[in-house]
């Protein structure tokens, strides 16, 4: 098990195995979201309340969802990189905060839009809400600090310590709906019981997730490739592997 | 200062800054008695290698061991040993030396004799004042004394000629070569001749990288 | 390590002493900021009761904020900042001390103040104490938080910007605590409850930050 | 002259699209400071309505603040300051450009913005506009008058307090009459009245303070 | 550069720092071709001297006179033959060497060959980082480039030597001495024996306080 980890934690082995991956990753996304997609507009019946309003579920859950699992996986990747000083952690913690900045202000958009039909103004200071703000910032901050720390590996560590300490927020931002009594949504998927919505709205929707999953997996991929090219440009399998690619291109 | 004898090694170090790799394979040995001295041309990594020595920064490859035992895993006991001055002073500007001195002291559980210390670097007119106000070499000055009344048996100081003026740097010299006939360890960095006893020192030269 | 530990708060208050315009000035800071309210908006006495709490709690984070810039910047240019790191006592007590100084000079007079304050929103005397309550439970918090943002940002010599950002998020839940408690205070309920769950939160930030901001300084020192 | 302006202008910009974290970060604060309000006074979408535009007019203010902490310590710190003012060029012009770059830097895209942050405040669409007309003609003199605090204290390190107590008395008339005006817009009336006055305090500064600001970076060098 | 001759001249003056007078009726003259160094124990005043010469300090008592007038009164005029570098290095250290020198040359309206003096100053490896990255040395030639390529006529130089390798010192002085022999003025404050022709140099030995 530990070696498979570290073998898999190589630049060299982990850029192999992404190139081979991300094709097939791509096209699994597309196929599940085209799915999703008709499934959710077409498929599904109209809400007895909302109308045709509420489809933009499809885009606004999934979005909201990843955006908390982006965190995640970026603070654990942090951890990961601080404690075992593996380099390749650091880069999939760097390369997964810009796509979690863009799902997180995915949702709020979405989001904002479909309060304007449903509670009469784009914008209210819920918890959950104002805690989903609170992530963006989170991310926002992760890549300034990144940013203004020239030095790769000092931005490393730095980053990794204020992704850590920033993790505090995911719990407030998912229990922020019971905790407080607020104007969301009530969780109707991720829950013990079972889930609350009809089975016509909710296969599409879980088509949506599985579909965003994967692309978010695939984005993640190209981008943590381009962190490991950058950081290892002096390295001798780069010139190996580019040198092979060409041969087969 | 006690008589036990002490050693620094390094193995392998590879000293790298942002996208360049400053140095390759440094390896050396210090041990009680003896100085080394850092030579090269500006810029080929000798501030690098001296704040690697001190685990201010990490080697990018290679350990740095004290008495056998890497740095890192021994911080505590390490520093109780080790004094550093680098190209800034490590002084609060707006405290007088005085109260920097007597600071710096505490915090290692000394006492030291400040007047004597004054005398010697010829700040007791000026020791009142706030760091700030000093010259720039009187602010050298207040800084090495805060090596000086450290009691630390390896001193690291990165340029520690620069600013003082030649009765200064004489001054230095002495107590530099005081402190390796006690069996203390010295690590510089400098570009000046050097004013060290020429039986105890070893001069290092680093290539440049351009 | 108990020594050492005075001994930074001993050196910090002596300078904040020195300089007394650095124990003055996150006061005369905070006073302006929380009259602005009133002239911004205008003066009726209704509005501006409503806002008094949440307005004072916004103010004193930012004027921890303002203070916490400095916290770490002046000892990374001098120097200063390596030899606490090369010194034989551990980091983390170190930099403890002098968050808990840090605390002592900005946020206590910032407290003791808060009752002039809060003549300008026309506060109930009963508000007035509750409100210093939550920011006697929940400033240490905000001091603590805003250590680990300095020490990341120590090396920067634009952070000013960096460091609101870096904070604000963390210290939002703090400050809807705060407010929320100091405005159940002004309306005469019980406050007991958030009031431990800030004194909770400050409790956590003591046990968990000081570790976080000694290798935030180490970082920065690479 | 004009060239020498036009580069002092050119090289500021240039820095801060070189960090363009210099660009954000002043606004990014601005929208957190915003987003403090509600979070601070609750829900009532009555008060928020109320509040907004004074809100936003004292987070631009504390927003320019913090942003001309920095204007001058880190040239006086490299020593810039100095080949400024040994330089063939009239001082006031040179110091002039950077303030006019300043406020480019941070005062439009914060004006840009609010748009986007009224929406927090459930403003009306009219007292939107008014709010940006307002910012435009009053930030200017916000720029000008912080820049001669921010030389005054180019050379000491503790700064931020001083400066906010330095500026915040001066720029409060500016504070009152852009609140007011932009509560007129929003309530739907004219604002021609306060928005020329601003403008003319705004004039005023352009032709007094660069002078004040050249002879306090003369004497914070001396 | 033209060929007119320049001078400049103080007189009577008198240096305070707070409460302490350094210097007394200091004066001298230093005109085209001719090199002054300013030397003396720490803290005697040559930092002083150099920015009350400069005009970025007042004299207590005295005046500082360029081409016979006083030289606030003349200020534009007697910059644009100025070039002054002081302990800081005068560099903006987010901006890398080459736009600090291209900003710094455009100010003064000029088109200078970059190239030719990164290269004599052994920074064209380096030249696009940003200042904060260089080393201490390195940081010292880029704002020495600054100087060289003011092309004005009085270059002002405190401790310009600190910092620098051994070629370095070597390279700055033959600049120096071609500058003395093109007609400039020259006025440096330093510790170190004197790089330059001793024809052109006089040396004024400043007086410590205590
Ligand atoms: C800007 C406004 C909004 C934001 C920031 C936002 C944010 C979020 C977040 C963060 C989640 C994920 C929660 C979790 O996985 O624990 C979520 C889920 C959800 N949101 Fe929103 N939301 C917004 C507006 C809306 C609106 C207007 C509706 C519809 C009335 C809505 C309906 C939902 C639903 C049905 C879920 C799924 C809940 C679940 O299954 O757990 N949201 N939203
Ligand atoms: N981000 C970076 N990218 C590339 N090179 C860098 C970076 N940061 C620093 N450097 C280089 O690393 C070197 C640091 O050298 P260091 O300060 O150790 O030199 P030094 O031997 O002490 O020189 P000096 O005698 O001038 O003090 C410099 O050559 C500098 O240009
Ligand atoms: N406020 C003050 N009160 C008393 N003395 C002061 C004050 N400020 C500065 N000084 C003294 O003024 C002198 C300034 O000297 P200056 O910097 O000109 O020296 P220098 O000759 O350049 O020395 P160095 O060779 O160290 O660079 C110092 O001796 C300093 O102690
Ligand atoms: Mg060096
Ligand atoms: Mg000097």
């Amino acid at each position: 098990m530990w070696n498979w980890f570290h073998k898999l934690a190589s630049p060299p082995h982990f850029y192999r195995i992404a190139s081979a991956f991300e094709p097939w990753l791509l096209w699994l996304a597309i196929a599940c979201m085209l799915t999703g997609a008709y499934g959710g507009l077409v498929l599904a019946p109209a809400d007895h309340v909302q109308g045709d309003g509420f489809r933009i579920i499809y885009v606004h859950v999934p979005a909201a969802f990843l955006s908390m699992f982006s965190y995640a996986l970026m603070a654990v990747a942090s951890g990961i990189g601080l404690i075992w000083r593996m380099k390749l952690a650091f880069s999939v913690a760097a390369a997964t905060a810009p796509v979690g900045a863009a799902f997180t202000f995915l949702a709020l958009v979405t989001g904002a839009i479909w309060g304007q039909p449903m509670w009469g103004s784009y914008w209210e200071w819920d918890p959950r809400l104002t805690s989903e703000l609170i992530l963006l910032f989170l991310f926002l901050g992760y890549i300034f600090l990144r940013q203004a720390l020239a030095e790769t590996r000092q931005a490393d560590r730095a980053s990794g310590i204020l992704a850590l300490v920033g993790v505090v927020n995911l719990p407030i931002i998912h229990y922020s709906v019971e905790w407080w009594n607020s104007i969301h949504q009530g969780p109707s998927l991720i829950k013990l019981e079972a889930p609350s919505i009809t089975t016509d709205m909710l296969w599409p929707l879980l088509a949506m997730i599985i579909g965003y999953q994967l692309l978010f997996l695939a984005i993640l991929m190209t981008s943590v490739r381009t962190q490991v090219l950058q950081r290892e440009q002096n390295a001798r399998w780069i010139t190996e592997q580019l040198g092979t690619e060409n041969i087969h291109g | 200062m006690d008589t036990t004898s002490y050693s620094l090694e390094w193995q392998d170090l590879t000293l790298w800054r942002g996208e360049r790799c400053l140095q390759q394979g440094l390896k050396g040995k210090l041990a009680s008695g003896q100085a080394i001295t850092l030579k090269g041309p500006n810029g080929c990594g000798k501030t690098t290698l001296l704040r690697t020595l001190c685990g201010l920064s990490q080697p990018e490859t290679g350990k740095v061991l004290w008495q056998g035992k890497q740095i890192h895993k021994i911080r505590n006991k390490f520093h109780a040993h080790l004094a550093y001055s680098g190209h800034n002073n490590g002084l609060k500007r707006d405290l007088s030396t005085r109260e920097n001195l007597r600071f710096a002291a505490r915090l290692r559980g000394r006492h030291t004799n400040q007047n004597e210390l004054l005398n010697g670097l010829r700040l007791t007119a000026c020791a009142d004042l706030p760091v700030r106000n000093l010259s720039a070499g009187q602010q050298r000055r207040a800084s090495l004394a805060l090596i000086l009344g450290s009691g630390a048996e390896f001193w690291v100081l990165d340029e520690p000629f620069t600013n003082l003026d030649r009765s200064g740097c004489e001054w230095l010299a002495r107590r530099c070569n005081d402190h390796l006939g006690m069996g203390g360890l010295l690590l510089t960095a400098g570009h000046q001749d050097s004013l060290l006893n020429p039986e105890r020192e070893t001069i290092i030269e680093l290539a440049g990288a351009n | 390590m108990l020594q050492a530990f005075q001994l930074v708060i001993s050196r910090e208050l002596q300078m904040a002493f020195r300089r007394w315009s650095d124990l003055a000035l996150p006061v005369i800071f905070f006073m302006i900021v929380c009259m602005l309210f009133p002239l911004a908006v205008g003066q009726d006495q209704a509005i501006l009761q409503k806002i008094g709490p949440g307005a004072i709690w916004v103010a004193a984070l930012l004027a921890t904020l303002l203070s916490l810039n400095t916290l770490y910047r002046e000892d990374f240019d001098d120097g200063t900042l390596e030899q606490l790191a090369l010194s034989t006592q551990p980091l983390t007590i170190l930099l403890l001390a002098k968050t808990v100084a840090h605390w002592i000079v900005t946020e206590l007079p910032l407290i003791a103040i808060t009752p002039l304050l809060t003549l300008g929103f026309n506060l109930p005397a009963e508000g007035v104490y509750g409100l210093m309550l939550t920011l006697l439970a929940g400033t240490p918090a905000l001091s603590l938080l805003g250590s680990v943002g300095a020490a990341l940002t120590a090396g920067l010599h634009q952070a000013s910007g960096l460091i609101a950002l870096l904070l604000l998020p963390l210290t939002i839940p703090i400050l809807i605590f705060g407010a929320r408690a100091a405005d159940l205070a002004a309306s005469g309920q019980s406050i007991a409850g958030p009031l431990y769950l800030l004194g909770g939160l400050s409790v956590l930030a003591l046990t968990l930050c000081p570790f976080a901001t000694a290798a935030a300084v180490r970082v920065s020192l690479d």
